[in-house]
């Protein structure tokens, strides 16, 4: 069990933070491209999840699962949006999502961060969530 | 967490409340010395309060992880009124007189902190001075951040105060170039 | 609290900050104020020996008796009180300034209160109508 | 909010600048005074902070000292302002004081309440400082309060750990 990669997109669909962690096969894309990619692909899940619903009751995409992997979604209410590839058969995904939330709240989204204006060290990102993903069971 | 670890933290915790609101009532004075014209510091502290607003969004919700999606004005005053104000003033509100077929209503902030040792001067009310206006502007940003279109006012009534709030639109999420749902 | 008379709130240069007399003695305000001018002379001889903000009994005359209290910035409460009174214990004139004293940390928190000028709330009011409404 | 705020205030530095040569007499850069403004708003803005800061605090030391006993000695009142106070609007008591017994007391706090959302380290070092201002104030307002009056500085050489210098106006 563990965790290839993480997304983290605003909610103009801008890549805000990329990482990885077990990735031994490489999209052959430009990452840009691979984040419109991975974001247009979320945005799609969404819409025909939602046209194919049998009844209109409020419904958000937690994941969808192949043999090799399981793209975990998180979108907070203000379009935050997360995206966690990990193994088909990790659990305690929504948990891991919601602490990694928390620590782009911590370090983007913090008052200092507007203030510096040219926003907060990616190390200091970067540091918060490896931090938060290491720890998680699912993470061998 | 022992007895007096215990008193410490509400000791802390009553101390920060105290140093939040005595120093929003000097900013408030500082403000009034800046502009001279009370209405004019209303709406420094309205831009104020939604700066902070479109910020504690996230901030709320990454604490708040059971919050229910909201679709509409009930569910927004529901969530206003037993989630975010007791978070971040530690205070109860409800929300009253509902009108406009559930457009317009007012959360009603019982006892509200931010005021409890402010004596406003009647003058100063009269020209227009809204002193708990960051409040309402710190609503108008969150909902913001989560898409919803709304105007808010505070008013101060006795302890407590009210924020009228009118919902004007849902904003659509603006999606990249090329990207069409 | 049977018997008293009056309060008095003074800044750190004896500017006057705050006054009540009880309704009913009103008739003799003046024998007061100047009883309370007295009483300020032995709260500065009092508080340079003082260990603790209580000041005890300062002064008195066959009228009245006054207690001090000076907090750690300088501001000076001073009590008046009955000379006949024997009710009052330590402990209650005590009580009766650790009460102001928090009165006046509210009433300084209104921001818009200028430091050092009259002092005006509710709670120093209020204060004033409970410790005058019990003496008969 | 405060980038703009920034740009602007270079605009105006350097637009006054260029006139700032130009001007002759004091009646010629009356007209300027609204572009002065602007081109050293950034000053201000914490100086209005430690103003805020400072009104706080003469109210803070009250509520603060009103269980504390009776303070006399100078160094009573500044070690009451490093341990009650300190951890009453700081959080924390503070980590070292030291003074040169001539009116100068330095005090260290390692981890300052206003700095913990900074990345720790140096990068931040310099922008750090608006973040003081407010606690400058703060204390000023305490010991004013307290009958101490005194200029109050902070340094900075690594986030989080702040420096604060008590300088104590001799008496008159």
């Amino acid at each position: 069990m563990t965790i290839f990669n993480i997304y983290i997109f605003d909610r103009e669909g801008q890549c805000l933070y990329y990482d990885e962690w077990f990735r031994t096969k490489q999209s052959g894309l430009p990452p840009i491209q691979e984040y419109q990619l991975v974001f247009g692909m979320m945005l799609s899940m969404k819409s025909f999840s939602e046209r194919l619903s049998t009844n209109d009751s409020n419904q958000t995409v937690n994941s969808f699962r192949t043999s090799a992997y399981k793209m975990n979604f998180l979108e907070s209410a203000t379009g935050v949006k997360i995206l966690l590839n990990s193994d088909p058969a990790a659990t305690g995904m929504p948990d891991l999502l919601q602490k990694i939330y928390q620590a782009w709240v911590e370090t983007v989204n913090s008052p200092v961060a507007n203030l510096l204006g040219e926003g907060i060290d990616h190390g200091f990102l970067q540091s918060k969530i490896r931090d938060v993903v290491t720890k998680h069971p699912a993470y061998v | 967490m022992s007895k007096n670890a215990k008193q410490n933290l509400a000791d802390s915790k009553k101390m920060s409340a105290e140093l939040f609101c005595l120093t929003y009532g000097s900013l408030v004075t500082e403000l009034l010395r800046d502009y001279e014209d009370p209405k004019e510091v209303t709406m420094q502290l309205d831009k104020m309060g939604f700066n902070m607003g479109t910020r504690l969004a996230d901030d709320f919700l990454a604490k708040n992880s059971n919050v229910p999606r909201c679709t509409d004005c009930r569910q927004i005053a529901e969530v206003l009124c037993k989630n975010a104000i007791p978070c971040y003033l530690g205070t109860t509100a409800n929300s009253s007189n509902w009108v406009g077929g559930d457009r317009e209503f007012t959360i009603v902030i019982e006892n509200n902190p931010l005021n409890e040792l402010v004596q406003v001067p009647p003058n100063l009310l009269a020209a227009g001075l809204s002193y708990s206006q960051v409040i309402a502007g710190a609503i108008r940003g969150a909902l913001e951040a989560v898409h919803f279109k709304v105007y808010a006012t505070a008013m101060e009534n006795g302890a407590n105060t009210e924020i009228r709030i009118r919902f004007d639109s849902v904003l659509k999420d603006n999606l990249p170039a090329g990207e069409d749902d | 609290m049977a018997g008293i008379i009056a309060i008095y709130i003074y800044g750190r240069e004896n500017s006057r900050l705050f006054h009540a007399v009880n309704p009913e003695e009103l008739g003799n305000v003046c024998d007061i104020e100047m009883f309370v001018f007295c009483s300020l002379d032995i709260v500065d001889e009092k508080v340079v020996k003082s260990n603790e903000m209580y000041l005890g009994q300062l002064f008195t005359d066959q009228r009245y008796k006054s207690f001090g209290f000076v907090t750690n910035t300088g501001v000076k409460i001073v009590l008046v009180v009955d000379f006949l009174n024997s009710t009052l214990k330590d402990q209650d004139v005590r009580s009766i300034f650790k009460r102001f004293h928090v009165f006046y940390c509210k009433t300084i928190s209104n921001p818009f209160y200028t430091i050092g000028s009259p002092l005006h709330s509710r709670w120093l009011d209020d204060g004033c109508k409970e410790i005058f409404a019990k003496s008969e | 909010m405060s980038i703009e705020g920034e740009k602007i205030r270079m605009e105006a530095k350097e637009k006054w600048g260029e006139i700032a040569e130009a001007c002759v007499d004091s009646s010629e850069v009356e007209q300027y005074t609204g572009l002065i403004h602007k081109a050293f708003a950034h000053a201000n803005s914490e100086t209005q902070l430690e103003t805020i800061g400072f009104r706080v605090g003469q109210v803070l030391v009250e509520k603060v000292s009103k269980d504390s006993p009776k303070l006399v000695t100078e160094l009573e009142i500044v070690k009451f302002i490093c341990k009650e106070f300190w951890s009453a609007v700081f959080g924390k008591q503070v980590d070292n004081l030291r003074t040169n017994h001539q009116g100068v007391y330095v005090v260290q706090d390692n981890k300052f309440t206003t700095l913990r959302c900074f990345p720790e380290g140096t990068q931040y070092v310099k922008s750090s400082g608006r973040f003081l201002a407010l606690p400058c104030g703060i204390l000023r307002g305490a010991l004013d309060s307290l009958n101490i009056p005194a200029i109050v500085t902070a340094t900075v050489e690594s986030i989080p750990a702040v420096k604060f210098q008590l300088q104590i106006a001799a008496k008159a």
